[in-house]
């Protein structure tokens, strides 16, 4: 949630801000709005019967993935939890693949095995999708770990929600992180509820849930997560605190959800007032925020910002026909991708039986 | 008199009996008060009992599992849920270690008068990580006890039987049963338990022994009909309900009438259920059978996400026909 | 550890100790001395071959157990990890249950069931002794919670040892038991190590480990374990807050082991140097401690003290000798104490197999 | 040339093999490196190897060994030790969630070449939370795998196997078997790996097979001799040595060869790895048995303390000659 002490500061001019071209400028407004386009899209088709699970959609939120996802060098890594859709877009999947995964469909990032949950694309050093609560942490931790272990000048980003803290694993990596001295930023995703519960009935805090770093002296800060140039400055220093000093941080960007906590939640207008949500919409939805903010400084038009939204929209109506008339898994296909050793037909995987379906 | 009423329904109706019944009965778990339960299964019964009787958690499933475990110590009598059994995995220490052996290791000074439950199944398009079928898992620890009803009826029965059962009791629900109707007795008719232990005939048959618990149970009896009307094969299908403590009497009755055995088991091939079954089987009623034991599990592999292939990993009554047919 | 910060303010003048009779401060001192001389019978017969598993000596930290459990009243519990023999007899576990537990024989308090780490007495609110570290965490909150819930006016105190605060479940019961307001004191006992590895080799902190508390806006303390009145009067009010105001609080107690983390810790003597143990010894040992203090009282003779030594020897050997000739379990003992409707043989233990013995 | 290792030497020297033939092998878990492991495995090989090679971790272990996962997933190939296996519990979502499934769910895109070992087994006088036996347990997970060996030699091939396998090998050793003594193959004779899914007859024999893995191998060996002493019963001995994969070949073989199985399994009796032995023997060799298939498992109670009785609630030699003796 938005807190009541937001920063009155102008990110704009921080260096890492400064340095934007407008062109580049444009791209993350671009990046914005293409997830928000897309997830609109996968609403519909997910309404309309096309897909199984549930559908987490982080429409709202989308300066968090984008804002800090755009600070990532190639040995930057990032892993999240099963609202991942932002994140897969920002590192650059593309629409087709996800929209796909969704459909169950081979053309899927994960080949239709994981959904919605579970994206991946390794080669754009993004390691999923995961969803049991906070189970990523250790992962993310483990990421970072690696690449210091490796000698790569990198860090991890590693996102959670506001109810995830609450999880042992997550106090767990916290210690490591800290003790070890392993380059992991904690961005906490605070949307201000976990399914229907809000921090206040989830957690017990002083002041903030990052402040939970303190316990492990690990550096922590709070950001607004509508100003894409906020997140983008105060993440930069925690990133750069991780790369140069392998150091963590625990980062709480303070954002909303639009919708329930995935499509299936009925109460989702019953925990939160209409007012509630109003108020985010017109005041800090993060791409409308950022499409003033663009405009102000000439760098944006009108007609731009509507051509890119309606670019976005063809695009995801175009994935989403791609996903339709893409070929579904067969039965062969649940047997594979569940030993390395198997799918490569090395010589370790023909001595013993590795299934056992008669 | 019996009415209808959904999976979800009775077992509902069993939990609020049972928290008129007795003061110290308590459900927690994660968005089962205000919320009315993920799964809606508590549905109502914050609104009735108030925030003592039933009880929001964060979601630390370590933390308010072995919470409960530690209340049931001192008497009160915790119904927990987990949104999936699935995150056992989170909780597994409190689960396995605690509640297991605390009875054990304290000379019988302790006991644990808990029960978990939760839905426990794949075929709702939710990944591997959240489609682990664990029956057989916690049956193979000494001092827990585990049950998986299939209708709405043993549903209400087995929870209460659970509830009032001085033992931890997992209790394992299915996503895709909590919307079937079926009868269920009139609590003016008296109270209605069903005992753990119990395995009940779902339907008589001579041919073929089908063995099933939980959503199996239904596929089973489906695949019966097939294989009476195209096969003219009259199977028995025989409900075990609950797993452990099991009734071993039943199982080896069937075998004895039909000879012939097929086992039905959502979970993964290697153990599972169902290779405990055959293990007893084959060791009490060796002379009876005039066939292997077969299975059939779930497609060895983790739960596939893909709605369009997903049913197919799952036991269903094509594959068990099949599988039956094999035995000819 | 004893912190180098030990306070200088004197707690014997502190209400809940002015209150000691001198007859009460013989007994807290005999409880210190009984425990030791318990230990070290134990430690003999260990080696003597008498047991088995592990033993792990309390020797050191007397007036944590002694102290904290001295307060307690009908509705106080206590429960523990495995290094439980201190808080067994301050408790009023008698040493003979005790030994013979040890020794594996019928007659011990868990029937020989669970050994050196699982002592266990109900009636006298004692609920264990437990192996995995910082898994009793959430049993103590449950114990409180259920305090609580029957409306009991009294809390559970709730040990674990430094290294253990590096477990995810005890994370997740501080949030849960600030967030739900439950009567439970956690109280670290820190001596400095787990097993082989120092505290700053295993935890992350800011200042001490009680600190952690802060994370969730607990109350926390530090305390010095070697004298008995600080251990009391600091408890006394973490257990007020817990009974009054349904409260937890989080203490940290500075101790110190003798011993190697088990007997069979091969290297105690390489990860602490002689100096550093023989200084314990010296100034902060609990029982010199107390015993220097309450002679300078006027409470104690040097003479009443040696008897009170030679009292507890003799105990000490004849629960050892109790336990030598008691009966140990036999083959048929195995398949009993597992569940409870079983062992009542109730009509639910009737129906089905609940064993698969062949 | 042979020389004679302990097992625990054995699977050390296996370990400083592998940390000397790949830099990305890093060893972690409590007390591995200062205090050279809790039981001495990995003596030595911190003062060799140093702090960036073999590395201590504060006791969490699910945070450590999904930090293992992590690392990985990008190319690291973490050793890490369970100081007992009977951990497990507090990092089972780790190892049965993301270990197990991480491949699965990208479709293939991530894989997690981990190793996690340590001791897993009963009959040390450390009570029920650490006596857990999880061979089957964690066989049960399509995605992993799992070995179990019984002899110095077989501890080093496995454990080198393990570390090389691009999958999770979770590798389950016995504190009583450390101090045993073998003979091991002189590495100036060539890198020495035992495939995972092999099994090997410890013992031909032909009026009764025996199949065990882990300490009840050297049970079962025991107990062969006194048969064949004392009641002239020459019993076979397989030893499975890899329980997945698992060398269903070689069990089926050595059935069809004696005719009678008696399986011998540390686990609780409800599953665990004979139940599917069983399963699998009763399926594809229905026609070659005279006889059920009998086993001899742990008496089916939490692990009792008491060292006076300790013993007799695990497989034992009388309990196996008793067994075998029942099939005539
Ligand atoms: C261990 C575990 N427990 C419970 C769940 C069910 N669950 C999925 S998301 C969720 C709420 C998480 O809230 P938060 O961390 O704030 O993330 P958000 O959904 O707001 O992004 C819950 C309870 C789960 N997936 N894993
Ligand atoms: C979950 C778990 N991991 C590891 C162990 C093994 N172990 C037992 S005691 C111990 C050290 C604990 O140290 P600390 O918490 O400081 O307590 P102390 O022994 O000093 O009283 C370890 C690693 C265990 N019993 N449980
Ligand atoms: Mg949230
Ligand atoms: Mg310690």
């Amino acid at each position: 949630m938005i807190s009541a002490t937001s920063s009155t500061l102008d990110f704009a001019s921080s260096p890492i801000n400064r340095s934007l071209t407008p062109a580049r400028k444009i791209e993350l407004f671009t990046q914005m709005v293409r997830i928000r386009r897309f997830e609109q899209a996968a609403l519909k088709y997910y309404n309309g019967g096309k897909m199984g699970g549930f559908l987490h959609l982080y429409i709202g939120q989308e300066a968090v993935a984008v804002g800090t996802i755009s600070l990532g060098g190639a040995d930057d890594h990032f892993i999240t939890a099963y609202r991942d859709h932002g994140h897969a877009l920002a590192v650059g999947m593309g629409m087709n693949e996800c929209m796909a995964e969704m459909y169950g469909k081979q053309t899927g990032c994960s080949k239709g095995k994981g959904g919605s949950m579970h994206f991946f694309a390794p080669d754009k050093n993004f390691w999923g999708g995961h969803g049991i609560v906070a189970g990523q942490t250790p992962l993310g931790l483990g990421l970072a770990y690696g690449l210091k272990y490796l000698g790569r000048e990198g860090c991890c980003l590693c996102y959670l929600g506001d109810g995830a803290v609450n999880q042992g694993a997550f106090h767990e990596s916290l210690n490591i992180a800290a003790l070890f001295g392993i380059p992991v930023v904690y961005i906490i995703e605070n949307n201000g509820y976990s399914m229907g519960t809000s921090q206040e009935r989830s957690s017990a805090y002083n002041g903030c849930l990052a402040q939970r770093a303190e316990a492990y002296a690990i550096e922590w800060d709070v950001i607004d997560g509508s100003d894409l140039y906020e997140v983008r400055a105060k993440t930069q220093i925690a990133m750069e605190r991780a790369r140069k000093e392998h150091k963590p941080t625990v980062l709480e960007i303070d954002t909303y959800r639009y919708y329930g906590h995935s499509v299936a939640d009925s109460r989702a207008k019953k925990y939160r007032t209409p007012e509630e949500i109003e108020d985010y919409k017109l005041n800090h939805d993060p791409i409308t925020v950022f499409e003033r903010r663009l405009i102000a400084e000439g760098v944006l038009t009108e007609e731009l910002s509507k051509s890119i939204h309606q670019d976005a929209k063809n695009e995801a109506a175009a994935s989403a026909k791609f996903a339709d008339e893409s070929p579904a898994p067969t039965v062969a296909d649940i047997s594979t991708d569940i030993y390395w050793e198997s799918d490569h037909n090395t010589p370790a995987s023909q001595i013993g039986h590795h299934f056992f379906n008669d | 008199m019996s009415r209808t009423l959904t999976y979800r329904e009775a077992i509902r109706e069993g939990l609020d009996e049972e928290l008129a019944r007795d003061p110290n009965v308590v459900l927690m778990g994660e968005e089962v008060a205000q919320y009315n339960g993920a799964y809606k299964v508590t549905q109502g019964l914050w609104e009735k009992w108030g925030d003592k009787r039933v009880v929001d958690t964060p979601i630390s499933e370590a933390g308010f599992i072995g919470m409960g475990i530690g209340a049931s110590m001192l008497g009160v009598r915790p119904v927990m849920e987990l949104m999936f059994w699935s995150f056992h995995s989170v909780a597994f220490d409190q689960l396995v270690s605690n509640a297991a052996c605390v009875r054990y290791m304290s000379g019988g000074l302790c006991n644990c008068p808990i029960v978990v439950r939760g839905p426990a199944n794949g075929g709702t398009g939710v990944g591997a990580t959240h489609s682990h079928i664990p029956e057989g898992l916690f049956a193979a620890f000494p001092g827990l006890k585990v049950c998986a009803p299939a209708t709405p009826a043993d549903a209400k029965g087995l929870i209460k039987a659970a509830i009032r059962d001085n033992d931890p009791v997992y209790f394992m629900e299915n996503t895709l049963l909590y919307g079937n109707s079926g009868e269920v007795p009139d609590p003016a008719d008296g109270d209605f338990v069903i005992p753990l232990g119990l395995a009940e005939i779902k339907r008589e048959g001579a041919d073929v022994s089908i063995i099933a618990h939980g959503r199996s149970v239904i596929q089973s009896l489906a695949a019966a009909e097939i294989l009476q009307r195209d096969h003219g094969v009259n199977a028995e299908v025989l409900d075990l309900r609950s797993i452990r403590p099991l009734d071993v009497d039943a199982i080896l009755k069937t075998v004895m009438k039909t000879n012939r055995v097929v086992l039905v088991d959502e979970s993964k091939p290697f153990g599972g259920v169902s290779a405990m079954v055959a293990m007893l089987i084959q060791e009490h009623a060796f002379d009876h059978l005039d066939a292997p034991i077969k299975r059939v599990c779930s497609i060895d592999a983790p739960a596939i996400y893909s709605p369009h292939i997903e049913h197919e990993q799952l036991p269903n009554p094509k594959r068990i026909v099949d599988k039956v047919l094999t035995l000819r």
